[in-house]
């Protein structure tokens, strides 16, 4: 979708700050460390349903709230949604002092840090055909997105670039998205900057995306 | 189940009209109804935080980094597959199962950005910094990436072209630097301590040394 | 510019209040009848500066805040940026009561009336070449903006139309921002929906946009 | 003068974050500023609201479209070139310089939007709907104009097509509805009274006879 998260190559943002740390406020750190359970039950989904879920906020919302909170709506959405909880009781427990110590077990840190690492998670997937693009070819992307979740920019549709790496199949985003997990070939594909941005881009420079092979056509 | 978009929408625009606009307040709903619901202890939580602000962070990057410069046969391991190679530290995890390394050269800077979402290497780097994740950053990494570096103090040589990777799918990517020179005969230990974490992401090109005050 | 303001076919806006009123605060009234004078003297300029100037609020505040706040925040930053105002003294102006009549002419109604009658502009300017299309002909639009301000909007980039008339030569939006005043032929191009958003769109459906030749290439 | 930007961008961001948040309160500061410059008096701002809300608005544009439908000379003159058209009433002014009649018909209806901002023809129409302003109709109103239309309550038959106006240069459009079945013999003001401001801009298709409780 032609969200408010496509924002590659988006003018008017001012300066980056370069200074900031991971985290400014306690309530960022407990989003973080709430956002590690969210592949579990009916606070998750698949990461690009995760990622959909988060598009789709409101196009003011997603441009003015802190990053995290981005997060936390995107959770208490998915409670809602998905997970049988009703907006009355999101808003309650915004305001209520919380309960009880619940009923998950209580983890240390070293099961974290365990978790972290058993969290290697691989997206291969047969694509069942061969691949229809070799290194080294000139691909054409498409000028249109899809209406759902898809992972090809804007700023690079209909553009030529040249396939540098072929990954084999992977799980295709547009699909896994609709609970659907089916592989396409996966490219990282270079475009020169003057192709993406015109004639004043500096020609050196390159933009390499990983893009799957419905996103492409011969150039 | 196909997703539901439209009541996806419906429900970001219920839930941010009638939550008390304070993000601590939200994250505090969040939190209650997680720990209530059972899917996770509150000391969990203080877990979590511990185990990325004292364990999980740049400094295994950093060993990783220092160690293809010293190693020329982990450098063709980690060139070949990133994601195996920092298995022999441990690091694997979270987003670095497809996981591709780039080496900076005297023609290249590499610089990584992720315009659709905030996608990075967490279990080899940590939390990623702020600046990372914002919009102005997302935007114009792919646009401008030499004015952004130029905002990160980074001024390059003329033979250098750079080259921006933008986390469309699940290949993270981490950034080795160039060794300094004055750095012949150091130990993995000093030479790790020598790699930041902006140098992995490709916001700083020169690694300073620890008696200079080179440009950060 | 790639600025937040083009927004069309942009995804993630939520249903359409469709019983709205041209205003529905006080303050709305008063900014619409400030900006009638908006084209004299300190908060002016042309009306493609004045557009740029706008498009060059930070996307978050173009966002969120209201439609004549945005109108606002504009002229007071035309007062700062040529204006001779200090940032300080709009701060100041924001709180002090307001101080006596002024020295400007008092208008009647009428005057107002009359002024809307009189603001009847023409933006005819003579190209000094004839035009390189002629109505009937296919024409492609360039794949990249302009990175100040420009009127062919990121949705009908790069996309394939045909010319349904010719306008002569009109002041060229994107110099006229800059202060230069230079005819370029204008032509109306129309594009089906199915050029503009994939397959999927409604084929019996077309966009029909007002676009000057540097705009365009032959298809 | 060249435009720059960076400190047009750089003085939108010190005001926005050293204002007042309330949007009333930004307008005091300007109309403090606009009065004591000499800008404009304080009477005239009143003076501007009565206008707009007294004597200019879609009344003329009405009073536009039903002479359209009655007399067939001044159909052809609208559709030749609606702003000398517009003349004949009195009404060109702001906007209508470059202003342009389209025709609804059996198997078209016309739509008007400004995608890039909210250009509309005020001397003809009066200040636009907040919602003709809004982001939603501006992003929506060129992509999936049915579902829009829909919105407003309408439905097209099969055989009609929608042609999206977006307003990219100084040409204005006005939308001429149908006439409705039922008023042969109607004069002028009879019909002026059917004709709404949404018709107008395309939003609406089938105008309402007084007696009928028609579709809006």
């Amino acid at each position: 979708m032609d969200g408010p998260h496509d924002l590659g190559g988006k003018e008017g943002f001012g300066p980056i700050d370069v200074t900031s740390p991971p985290f400014r406020h306690e309530w960022e750190r407990r989003q973080w460390a709430l956002s590690k359970t969210s592949d579990k039950g009916a606070m998750g989904g698949s990461i690009d349903a995760w990622r959909h879920t988060l598009e789709l906020l409101p196009p003011a919302v997603y441009h003015a709230v802190p990053y995290f909170e981005k997060w936390c709506i995107q959770s208490l959405c998915v409670l809602v949604r998905d997970g049988g909880v009703s907006l009355d009781e999101v808003v309650r427990a915004a305001d209520a002092t919380p309960e009880g110590p619940g009923t998950a077990r209580i983890w240390s840190v070293e099961d974290a840090v365990e978790a972290v690492r058993a969290n290697e998670a691989f997206f291969d997937a047969d694509p069942g055909e061969p691949p229809a693009f070799e290194v080294g070819e000139r691909v054409r992307t498409l000028r249109h997105g899809s209406p759902g979740h898809t992972r090809l920019p804007a700023y690079a549709r209909g553009a030529v670039g040249t396939v540098t790496a072929h990954h084999g199949g992977h799980i295709y985003a547009d699909l896994s998205a609709e609970g659907l997990e089916e592989g396409r070939h996966l490219y990282t594909v270079a475009f020169t900057a003057p192709e993406l941005w015109g004639g004043t881009a500096d020609p050196r420079d390159t933009v390499l995306l990983d893009l799957w092979e419905p996103y492409l056509v011969p150039a | 189940m196909a997703f539901d978009r439209d009541k996806t929408a419906h429900i970001h625009r219920e839930l941010h009209s009638h939550l008390p606009p304070d993000p601590a307040l939200r994250v505090k709903a969040l939190e209650s109804l997680a720990v209530e619901r059972g899917y996770v202890a509150r000391e969990t939580l203080d877990a979590w935080i511990e185990a990325y602000s004292e364990r999980i962070g740049p400094k295994r990057g950093a060993e990783v980094v220092a160690r293809s410069w010293v190693a020329p046969d982990f450098r063709q391991r980690l060139l070949d597959n990133a994601g195996m190679a920092v298995r022999e530290f441990g690091y694997e995890g979270h987003a670095t199962g497809h996981l591709k390394a780039v080496e900076n050269s005297d023609s290249v800077q590499n610089l990584v950005v992720c315009t659709l979402c905030s996608c990075y290497p967490f279990a080899l780097l940590g939390m990623s910094p702020i600046w990372y994740r914002s919009a102005a950053y997302r935007a114009r990494a792919v646009r401008e990436p030499r004015k952004v570096l130029a905002e990160f103090g980074v001024t390059l040589p003329e033979a250098v072209g750079v080259r921006v990777w933008d986390s469309t799918a699940e290949l993270r990517y981490l950034v080795v630097p160039q060794r300094p020179a004055g750095t012949e005969g150091w130990p993995e230990d000093r030479l790790a301590a020598l790699v930041t974490r902006n140098a992995m992401i490709g916001t700083q090109r020169d690694l300073a040394l620890p008696d200079t005050d080179g440009p950060g």
